[in-house]
């Protein structure tokens, strides 16, 4: 499926219909309630449907997923990290803040991956959804460490609070509970039930993810004002970091978890993805040095709006490739 | 009507949890707190948002001896988050309960 | 069906779920205004489907159930009243405003009855929702009534003025006006356009009920704070006064209404369940010497969970056992 | 199709429904944001299915549709504005305020006429949602024309400012970007990605209407509180205007452009319908000598219920009429 | 500028309704309300919910006589439901119409 | 703590973007913003509406110079569109970044 296929998907193409009306200062709202109430359907949605998949496989073949997840969790935003303070030169704060970003995943990107799969009639392994779950709360806590390692020490008693407040929010934030919690729930519930609640969140994900993606096209225009600060070093590593992911991604999927091409898919987006949702506040407590015009214009700004664009027709055909 | 101070603070709401833990501390009980608030200032423009980043305005009222402890403590997170905390004279119509 | 499958019913299953996400503290929000157009959707799908099925029995025949839905409105409160008063030995101004929620009717808790009867594949009258439309209304006309008993007198202009307000509320407000109002369009509007908008109120419903059963959950949640001041004693009666309403609903489903266990169970569940929506803003401005912490956390922190969890699965039983 | 039967189409009677929650008073909100919502769905909704529809026609065809709408859309606030002058006799700035809001269109309207012709089973062309796009804009151009005239001269600098601001409004707005965005999409994108959205914005599409115009029938009542203000001879143009739009919607729909009695109703609704979202904003801005109070009474609490309730079905009527 | 008395209320949404009657009938015309208002007192945290429990914030500019009048008609409110009022100077920007 | 003028604005949404481009002209780079804030006065009542006519409520904090400047800006608007604006005195808590 080429990369123009791809931007004909509908949900990019109201991606760009969101950036295009911020583009030109359309006075369009999208009511911040609204996109919070399409987040958590979204989110419940792929959790119910991973959950029912998930039963359907044998637990001990999840593993490999697990740790895989685990791995790319702790070890991406230490990549990162190198990458910012020795190649595009920051200061170390800033450094840990936008790492801890690309540690993360972004449960949109990854859904949109999944709207390609289904529109390219592509079937992918249920195991990434776990990944999805897992992957969002190490790269928080690597932030925090980082942190602490470069202002040598977790400061007084007020900011030692404040961390092991954020250790706990890592594991306990909105989008991890909602994602586990539908996952567990679509892997126990019974059937009947089930069948009930189905059309909701079969049938409305794909125009509901469209809206969803109105609204992101919407915030990541907001940032291009933030270009100049971030400047050019910075929005390379934007577009660099997630084809590094990528790459480590499709490699663990191919050749560690032995995905298909769509598995491997989804596994690259996790690692090329950055989170836009769980981490931003996160980091906002934990490094208040750095500065959310970097790391929210990296995230929401570049690195989104290029895999949803580019990346996921690029890292499939790549997965094909290693699949032949 | 007895004569308080009326300090009204502005924060991102990420913070709140954190400031209202700080109140507690030093005792304060009452406030006021309105979300959803945007704002601008010297790290730039602010709105409500996916990710908590929007503004917070809080108001209390206390006495003189508390309004200290508050500026107290508000000022690290001034300095650490930015936002800002005004302070006045107010005159409280007191309600017995 | 076993109480167990109960819990394997998707919907109290996010109920749990919205309850874990406020016990571990998760920073998980609902939005506001996500709940309240749950609750209107909820409130005119219930009303529509009602309304739809009631044009095909003879009126005459439902006159029975107003009785009996007047009747609970009406006695029930006194019964919790007397209760509060003489056995759990609270003051009487606390007693009316807590009788008052006891004899209205949770609409929640009969659309998760509603949930329960479908993945148990049994059959139901279309009575009990013109019951649960009229039941909102008397219990607050009774708080009103015990209250002024016992403070003897309406009081002064302003107090009058706002009584005068409250007994119109009790007759116009919003959740009356939905589900009278989406009955009476149910029942009359053209079948074409009904064919158009049902796929709407049909398909999504059980999934729209999850979602407010997740922010139901974390409400329930968030009254555990109050348990201490609530007291055991208080503890008490929101579980025996739902046990007992129950009892009495299945005898008037049942003996006086001649329902099948389907519809005894909907009757049940209306006497056993205490309204959340209508009534606390009501009797907070009726009595305000009353605590919200009593009346809030009996019924959305105790009887709301005990009905969902325990209660449907344990009358359906009961009501299985009459039909015999 | 009788102008009964119309009152019982559901979308009407949920409009009453709202209209009489508000006359009684009941404590019904609405949240606003779900108003929001509701409308960028409808909008998204009807632009996909246009786009959609459209691209199966040679675009050649549709260039009378355009011109039509471009005429309409100039032509309309001029008659309206000389009647207000000339016959109503008021003053020439909320004159020039309240032709803007006739010369534009109302997308509630214009889709609640489709659900008419739905219930009723009747095709209709394609073109009238290009055109419902299209007549946003130029009225609103000749509100400020019109204004600046009665003005003599733009005014200082800021109100300069402010005026190149609302040209520029005008064909920015969130409700063009939205119609015209999602209909290119509808037009564009790829058919298997569309089939999978389909199910949201077509299923739900009549029940979504349904709760949009219960919030919008509440709306129309706030106003009635302002008719004493607004007036008899301006409460008779809130009730001819649109029945001179109709009649020259109608000639046009059926002689110049050769449309169907479907397409002809459609035309009629879009000449017959006052804005009420996009206009208002605009002219507060332009006009802020014109009274709010006026311009929104006409538009949302006489012109807006008189076509859904009477409008529709007589125009109807009359489109069959000339069909003969 | 005059120098006018700023009044500012914080009390339930649900008695929103009864306080503009009571302005009303007092003449007041002019007021601004803030919705969706949270807060922390005597009687317990409050937060928007369904049930019309939250807060609003309610801004009354208006000379010394009126003020006097305000004040007499929410004592008794805030005595029954609980909230709080605070009045301090201010200049109003005039803007004849 | 530093003394400022506490500005005070209610104007309606659909005014704040004009609003803001004066303050810009004007260098003035700090304010807070509430939405969805409603309202009487001489115009009538206003509430969050789908067309934006609600009101909004905007502090600014500044010295007694900007103070001027902002009065100067926001005067024509107030006559044009309604609405309100107060001015007091308070401390500011600063903030050094
Ligand atoms: N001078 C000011 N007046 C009013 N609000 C301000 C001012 N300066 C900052 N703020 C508020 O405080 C927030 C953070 O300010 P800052 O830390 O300076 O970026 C801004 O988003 C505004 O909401
Ligand atoms: N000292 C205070 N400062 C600011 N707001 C207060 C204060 N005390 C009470 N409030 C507000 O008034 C509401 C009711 O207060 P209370 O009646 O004391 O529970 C609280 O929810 C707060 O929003
Ligand atoms: N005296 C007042 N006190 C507080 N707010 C006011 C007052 N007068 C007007 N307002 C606010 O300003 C808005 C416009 O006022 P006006 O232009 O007088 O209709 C109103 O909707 C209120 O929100
Ligand atoms: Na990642
Ligand atoms: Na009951
Ligand atoms: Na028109």
């Amino acid at each position: 499926m080429s990369s123009l296929s791809n931007m004909l998907n509908p949900a990019v193409l109201f991606f760009g219909l969101g950036f295009l009306a911020q583009v030109v200062r359309s006075d369009l709202k999208f009511p911040n309630d609204l996109a919070k109430a399409l987040s958590i359907y979204l989110l419940v949605g792929i959790g119910l449907h991973g959950g029912m998949e998930l039963v359907k496989v044998d637990p001990a073949s999840a593993v490999g997923a697990v740790i895989a997840a685990l791995g790319l969790g702790f070890g991406l935003p230490i990549v990162a990290y190198h990458l910012l303070i020795w190649v595009v030169r920051i200061d170390r704060l800033n450094a840990a803040a936008i790492a801890a970003h690309y540690g993360s995943v972004s449960a949109g990107t990854f859904i949109t991956a999944i709207a390609f799969l289904d529109a390219a009639k592509v079937t992918h392994e249920s195991y990434p959804v776990i990944m999805l779950a897992i992957m969002e709360s190490p790269a928080i806590i690597i932030g925090l460490v980082l942190a602490n390692l470069s202002r040598q020490g977790a400061g007084n008693g007020r900011e030692r609070r404040v961390s092991r407040e954020l250790v706990h929010d890592a594991f306990t934030n909105g989008s991890v509970m909602l994602l586990l919690g539908s996952m567990l729930i679509g892997a126990i519930a019974q059937p009947t039930g089930l069948q009930k609640i189905l059309p909701f969140y079969d049938s409305m994900f794909m125009g509901v993810l469209c809206l969803f993606l109105l609204d992101m096209g919407m915030e990541a225009a907001r940032r291009i004002g933030d270009f100049k600060a971030v400047g050019a070093k910075l929005i390379g590593f934007g577009i660099a970091m997630p084809l590094i992911g990528a790459a480590i991604g499709l490699a663990i999927g191919h050749y560690l978890l032995g995905f298909g091409p769509g598995g491997a898919l989804l596994v690259a987006v996790l690692a090329a993805s950055a989170s836009y949702i769980a981490v931003p506040p996160a980091m906002r407590l934990a490094i208040p040095e750095a500065s959310p015009a970097l790391f929210l214009t990296l995230s929401l700004g570049i690195t989104f709006p290029f895999n949803v664009v580019v990346g996921i027709p690029l890292y499939f055909t790549a997965a094909q490739w290693l699949a032949r | 009507m007895k004569p308080v101070k009326r300090i009204e603070i502005v924060i991102e709401e990420v913070e709140l949890d954190d400031l209202i833990a700080e109140l507690d501390r030093i005792g304060v009980v009452g406030f006021t707190v309105v979300p959803g608030a945007g704002g601008r200032g010297e790290r730039g423009v602010r709105y409500e948002n996916l990710q908590g980043l929007g503004n917070v305005l809080m108001t209390i009222a206390c006495d003189a001896a508390q309004a200290e402890k508050v500026i107290e403590v508000i000022r690290p997170i001034l300095k650490r988050y930015g936002g800002i905390c005004l302070v006045s004279d107010a005159l409280w119509v007191v309600h017995e309960t």
